[in-house]
């Protein structure tokens, strides 16, 4: 029921880039963040408010290890694993890293084969994507089952500061919940782009909306940002 | 019109009551006399702009009030009044921030031969801890807390062995001699508050924090707890008595050392937090 | 000087966005119930502030009538004084207010006035509501769980919030306050986003940024600074959960608890502190800001001018917002926090009270050369600005940091935080409803009930707070239940303890006859029409009244200047509608 | 998600216009892109391993340690959440918020020290 008097969107029409832009973006009518859809626009800016709860957790913990007078363990021999007869620092670590960027890579092409209308490969890929964020999850459940075998508990460990155990367990199961939803809408939507819904806009179950394949983009950013979370927790968890 | 009026109403009112109310702050005994000042400072400023604004405000809703026929003058903006306002209020803002800063930068700052005087708050009495005859307090930890030992000092370091412990009971201060008081909490945050003193701070447990001032008048005063601390807050009282030099001396004879109470008590080894022993040296 | 040259219609850029299939109700529960319309949403939401803000209003009679009179109230306790104080705090900052600006009026007004047919994600917001009513439920669960809710002080310092000696430190109040605050900032966030992007992304043809009325400015920007501020004490919260169920040290040093040595160690409890001041600074402005831009609108409508400064009036809320992401530590001064953060936050400090001032100056200058009609919403209005000067001029001593040290924690600053949150903000409330409700139901609110409302709520409400900033003077403490006899405070004190409660019961008294009049108009209101106030904004311009689910006609209205064209000269009527594509006036720079 | 571009999807007659208002929309990039990024991040996620495995100290591991992980974030955001390609006024919106962020920790990383000391200095070290 689009107004069809209008004629056709004047957007495509260049709008003037760089700082200009900005200022015209922000002072046109009707939309601030031109050519960004209403559910693009939701997700970025509940991941800005994502990025404010983990900056406070990390934030949280280098206070409690900078203000601790008790020696802080050190993770790259707590998170060494023993192959061979030799300890390798941080292995596991490592190894998940590699896991989850490799998820962003599937992730991002799968993005990429959505809006090319391509239904099997944009599902094969986001599946894809889904088992390694799954893979992902397993080990973390792996690393907490080792260290606490070790005696690693929320209020105390073998090696120092009891705040190791608390942010230990509390950032990355923060980080592991949001991976774990993250593969649960992965399903979800793949199955979506695997019946076709995309291509005939078929109405959403709750909502009542068309649905696009730029849902998978959405999801896309949400699954990036997980991400790039990560990059952080292990540059300031693992490494410091 | 009955708004306008009782918005003069308000103005004449808050200034008559704070002109001839009986409630004023008690009169002060420290050093902290500027702090005062910088108060009345603000008052001055910050009433002044409450009524003229208040009585501009009575003024429009009294002259431009609905008359039949009557139209609003059409005026978005004027550039020129809005920065001029800004400008004033700037200076305003800065009149008070500037002494406010000044005062502060010396209440932080304590003055070299200011004496050690250690507070320990816990739910919900104030006990008090000397330097002694050495003028250091040794250092304390909560962990070591113990019927014989209630301060929880370390009776391993000897800057401690000779400090004054005096649990529980009132505080005595020699007059115009400054004060570094040393605050320390044993379980949740407290406040050592004397409002003849001004000053306040808090208390935190796992870590000691710090004020400074002058007494500068004899006499007792009431010490009362500035933050919430459990059920007892409001009855956590005690007194500090400001006296002279000779009463002082007197009083400090009475009181006994931490060697003294823990003469018999064996001088152990402290205990070692849940697990710390590995990694820790 | 006005050039009357009717608007090209070719000014307004055509539509970007294809209009939206509402979801429409099928049944009476769609409808009613779990809808999914925002205006629908957002009496709900108003409702249940409104309810649960009035339980917070009888707490504060109760602590009011301990004050007042100890003895013959001893069956207060202190443990329920403290519950009541804590539950009174959070839930008027928290449930209240936050909830029934931008989870009411937002819900309302926002979609209206940007000119949409609703918010964006309607699913979502109708799921904010419930959770935000299940986080209400939980709260009120506290005082029926063993132990009684929390007694820790609205702030929930730790480790005092989490130790047998507070009540419900060591039973269930705390960990179901903390729960409860977890569930509203989860429910809110949902609400949140969509308001934020309705405004951004969803606007009608010709509504740009600098169109849109002051009441969407205030609410937007303190939904913006919302999803900034909620994260950190989210992340107290479950830090603090840790504390308390796990045995976590977060918060938590080796502390002796009645003789007893704690497993815990290490913690730091000025990390909660700032974390929460965080959040909370930006709170207090959260509540703050809807009713800067609200009362925006009241005093240009009824003034009928156009209110003076406009886009200064923007960039002041902007600034407050921002600014007060950096002013926190204003609460922690005798904290013990690193003693050289005194300069630097009590310069930010200051420094927001020239935007602040700005905004002042603004409203006082609008009623200037005015045509000032004295209804009740304008009337709110003006009780508002006398308040909120009063009480953020209070601020200024405390954000004054060596001001603050004798002043901090004594009476002075509940003075000063209830004549400017506890008052102010709540006048614009009762102001905004005697405007909207026209909107809403189709009928004005009683008149004569309206009037005495007022009067007793403003004159009470002043004498109830502003002699409390000198009971504070004299260093009485705050959090004290009672005081007993203290050398340094004069009896007379009680007897201004007494007067306060005494006030304090009467203004609570008129709230009722407020309450009254919302159901009593209902049915016997006087007809409202389309546009009772004749103002310019597009919620007045909808399809009938109440608007209808879709909220304008088939055509979406196109938006032709900006909000505030009262008495434009030579324009035939005192106001010209915003969607009027008439003369184009001085005022729209758009 | 919900909405549609005006004259996308066909709503009304014209396709070819739909078409490009889809490529308006849809983020294309050629494959190769993104499989670049994924090799850069594999190696930068290398060398920060590298940085611990070989026990680097000091300035210089943290030096290390934050240029990587800002490489990282940067890559990541910029590709392969599309940022590089959005208009500036999204890009801003974004990014400027969480400066504040930053103040907060600089903050705290003063306060931390501070507590640390008084810590030390009044109960000892170790406990
Ligand atoms: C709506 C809520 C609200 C608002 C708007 C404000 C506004 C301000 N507040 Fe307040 N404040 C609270 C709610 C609010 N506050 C609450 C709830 C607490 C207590 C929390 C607790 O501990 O429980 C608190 C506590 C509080 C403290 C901590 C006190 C303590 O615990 O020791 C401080 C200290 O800096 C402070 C300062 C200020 C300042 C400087 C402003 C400024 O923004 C005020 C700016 C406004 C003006 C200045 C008036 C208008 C200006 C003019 C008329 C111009 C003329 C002025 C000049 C020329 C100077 N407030
Ligand atoms: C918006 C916030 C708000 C509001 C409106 C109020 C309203 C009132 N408050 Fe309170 N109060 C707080 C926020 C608020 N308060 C906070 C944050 C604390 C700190 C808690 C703590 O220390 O932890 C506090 C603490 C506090 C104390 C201090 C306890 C202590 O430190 O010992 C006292 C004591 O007198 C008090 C009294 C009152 C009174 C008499 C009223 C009112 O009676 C004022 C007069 C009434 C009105 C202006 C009308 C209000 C109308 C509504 C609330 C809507 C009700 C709904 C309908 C009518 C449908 N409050
Ligand atoms: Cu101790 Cu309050
Ligand atoms: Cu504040």
């Amino acid at each position: 029921m689009a107004d069809t008097t209008l004629g056709h969107a004047d957007h495509e029409a260049q709008r003037p880039a760089g700082l200009s832009g900005v200022a015209a973006d922000w002072a046109s009518d009707q939309r601030a963040f031109k050519n960004v859809s209403w559910g693009k626009a939701m997700m970025w800016i509940f991941l800005l408010s994502d990025t404010f709860v983990f900056g406070c957790f990390l934030l949280a913990y280098m206070t409690a290890r900078m203000s601790t007078t008790i020696p802080w363990p050190n993770p790259s021999e707590v998170f060494a694993l023993n192959i061979g007869g030799s300890e390798v620092p941080l292995i596991l670590i490592a190894i998940m890293t590699f896991v989850l960027i490799s998820s962003s890579g599937t992730m991002a092409m799968a993005v990429n084969w959505g809006y090319r209308r391509d239904r099997k490969k944009t599902a094969a890929l986001m599946l894809l994507t889904a088992a390694l964020g799954a893979t992902f999850v397993g080990m973390q459940a792996f690393e907490w089952t080792k260290l606490i075998t070790e005696g690693v508990r929320p209020w105390e460990n073998p090696w120092g500061a009891a705040q190791f155990g608390s942010s230990f367990f509390m950032i990355t199961g923060f980080h592991g919940t949001h991976v774990t939803i993250g593969v649960i809408f992965l399903l979800i939507v793949a199955r979506k782009v695997w019946r076709g819904d995309y291509d005939t806009g078929a109405p959403g179950f709750f909502t009542s909306r068309r649905g696009q394949y730029e849902s998978v983009e959405i999801m896309g950013l949400y699954w990036h940002f997980v991400d790039l979370v990560w990059v952080f927790i292990f540059a300031f968890f693992y490494l410091w | 019109m009955a708004i306008a009026l009782v918005l003069v109403l308000i103005v004449v009112g808050s200034v008559l009551f704070h002109v001839l109310s009986p409630w004023w702050w008690t009169p002060i005994a420290s050093n902290w006399g500027y702090i005062d000042s910088t108060l009345v400072i603000t008052f001055w400023i910050t009433g002044a702009v409450f009524t003229a604004v208040v009585l501009f405000m009575a003024y429009c809703v009294y002259r431009f009030r609905h008359k039949e026929g009557a139209r609003a003058h059409y005026e978005p903006e004027s550039r020129k009044l809005e920065s001029w306002l800004t400008a004033i209020t700037a200076v305003g803002v800065a009149a008070m921030l500037a002494p406010g800063l000044f005062v502060w930068s010396q209440f932080i700052s304590v003055p070299k031969d200011a004496t050690e005087v250690e507070v320990v708050a816990q739910q919900w009495q104030w006990s008090y801890r000397l330097p002694g005859a050495d003028g250091k307090l040794g250092t304390s930890n909560a962990r070591l807390v113990s019927p014989d030992n209630p301060l929880g000092v370390n009776p391993e370091d000897p800057n401690g062995q000779d400090d004054v412990v005096v649990e529980a009971a009132d505080l005595h201060l020699p007059v115009d001699k400054p004060v570094k008081v040393l605050l320390r909490s044993l379980d949740v945050l407290h406040d050592f508050y004397v409002p003849e003193f001004r000053a306040k701070m808090d208390m935190v447990p796992g870590t000691v924090t710090y004020f400074w001032f002058t007494p500068t008048r004899t006499g007792t005063f009431e010490v009362l707890c500035a933050e919430l601390c459990g059920v007892g807050h409001a009855f956590m009282r005690g007194a500090v008595l400001v006296d002279t030099e000779q009463d002082y001396t007197t009083w400090l004879q009475q009181q006994s050392t931490f060697a003294q109470l823990s003469a018999p008590a064996k001088v152990g080894a402290l205990a070692e937090p849940a697990g710390t022993a590995a990694k820790a040296e | 000087m006005v050039d009357v040259t009717p608007h090209g219609a070719d000014l307004i850029p055509p539509a970007e966005v294809a209009e939206v299939e509402l979801y429409h109700p099928h049944s009476w529960w769609t409808k009613y119930v779990f809808s999914q319309d925002a205006k629908v949403i957002a009496i709900q939401y108003a409702g249940t502030a409104l309810a649960i803000g009035f339980v917070a209003l009888v707490l504060s009679w109760l602590m009011r009538l301990k004050l007042a009179f100890p003895e013959a109230f001893a069956f207060i306790t202190p443990e329920a004084y403290y519950q009541f104080m804590t539950i009174h705090g959070m839930i008027m900052v928290i449930y209240l207010l936050t909830a029934v600006f931008l989870g009411g009026f937002g819900n309302y007004l926002i979609p209206l006035m940007v000119g949409a047919r609703d918010m964006v994600f309607p699913y979502v917001n109708m799921l904010s509501y419930w959770i935000y009513l299940f986080a209400v439920l939980v709260l009120v669960a506290s005082f029926f769980a063993p132990g009684g809710p929390t007694g820790a002080g609205w702030t929930l310092y730790p480790p005092q919030a989490i130790t047998s000696g507070t009540p419900g430190g060591q039973d269930w109040g705390i960990i179901l306050m903390l729960v409860s605050l977890i569930l509203f900032i989860i429910g809110f966030t949902m609400g949140g986003l969509n308001y934020v992007v309705t405004v951004l992304q969803g606007r009608t043809r010709g509504m740009t940024l600098m169109r849109l009325p002051l009441t969407v400015w205030g609410i937007f920007t303190a939904t913006v600074m919302a999803l900034l501020a909620f994260p950190a004490l989210f992340v107290a919260c479950v830090m603090m959960l840790f504390d308390r169920i796990v045995g976590t040290s977060f918060f938590m040093p080796a502390i002796v608890e009645m003789g007893q040595l704690s497993t815990t160690s290490g913690g730091s409890p000025i990390l909660f502190q700032h974390l929460f001041w965080f959040f909370g600074h930006p709170e207090v402005y959260i509540v703050a800001l809807p009713a800067f831009g609200i009362v925006s609108d009241l005093i240009s409508t009824h003034a009928r001018k156009n209110i003076f400064g406009y886009r200064m009036m923007v960039w002041a809320i902007v600034g407050i917002g921002a600014l007060s992401f950096v002013v926190w530590a204003h609460h922690m001064y005798v904290s013990g926090m690193h003693p050289y953060f005194g300069f630097f936050f009590a310069t930010t400090t200051l420094i927001i009270a020239v935007p602040t001032a700005l905004k002042v100056y603004n409203w006082i200058l609008t009623l200037w050369r005015g045509d000032i009609h004295l209804t009740i919403p304008m009337l709110f209005a003006l009780a508002f600005i006398v308040t909120f000067v009063n009480g953020g001029l209070t601020g200024l001593f405390l954000g004054n940091v060596v001001v603050d040290v004798p002043l901090s924690d004594t009476m002075f600053v509940v003075a000063h935080f209830h004549m400017v949150m506890g008052v102010a903000p709540i006048l614009v409330v009762f102001g905004a409803i005697y405007h909207w409700y026209p909107k809403i139901t189709g009928r004005m609110l009683n008149e004569a009930m309206g009037r005495f409302h007022f009067w007793v709520t403003f004159v009470g409400a002043y004498l109830i707070f502003f002699p409390m900033h000198y009971i504070g003077l004299v260093g009485v403490p705050r959090r004290y239940p009672e005081l007993g006899d203290t050398a340094f405070v004069p009896a007379s004190v009680q007897t201004l303890n007494e007067f306060i409660t005494i006030a304090a019961l009467t203004v609570g008294f008129a709230q009722l006859v407020f309450l009254f009049n919302l159901f009593w108009s209902l049915r016997n209101g006087r007809q409202a029409g389309d546009n009772p106030w004749r103002a310019t904004t597009l919620e007045w311009q909808t399809a009938g009244t109440p608007p209808p689910h879709g909220n304008f006609a088939k055509e979406l209205p196109v938006v032709y200047r900006w909000a505030y064209d009262y008495s434009v000269p030579g324009a035939p009527e005192d106001f010209i509608p915003q969607n009027d594509p008439g003369p184009v006036t001085q005022g729209d720079r758009a | 998600m919900a909405q549609t571009e005006v004259g996308d999807q066909g709503l009304h007659g014209h396709g070819g216009h739909a078409r490009a208002v889809a490529h308006e929309v849809g983020q294309q990039h050629p494959i190769k892109l993104y499989l670049v990024v994924w090799g850069w991040l594999f190696i930068l996620s290398a060398c920060s391993y590298a940085v611990d495995y070989f026990g680097v100290q000091g300035l210089l591991r943290w030096g290390l340690i934050l240029t990587f992980m800002m490489l990282k974030a940067g890559l990541i955001v910029a590709v392969f959440m599309h940022m590089a390609w959005e208009r500036l006024a999204l890009v801003y919106a974004i990014i400027v918020p969480p400066l504040v962020i930053l103040v907060f920790v600089a903050i705290m990383v003063i306060e931390s020290d501070y507590t640390e000391v008084t810590r030390v200095l009044s109960f000892g070290v170790g406990r």
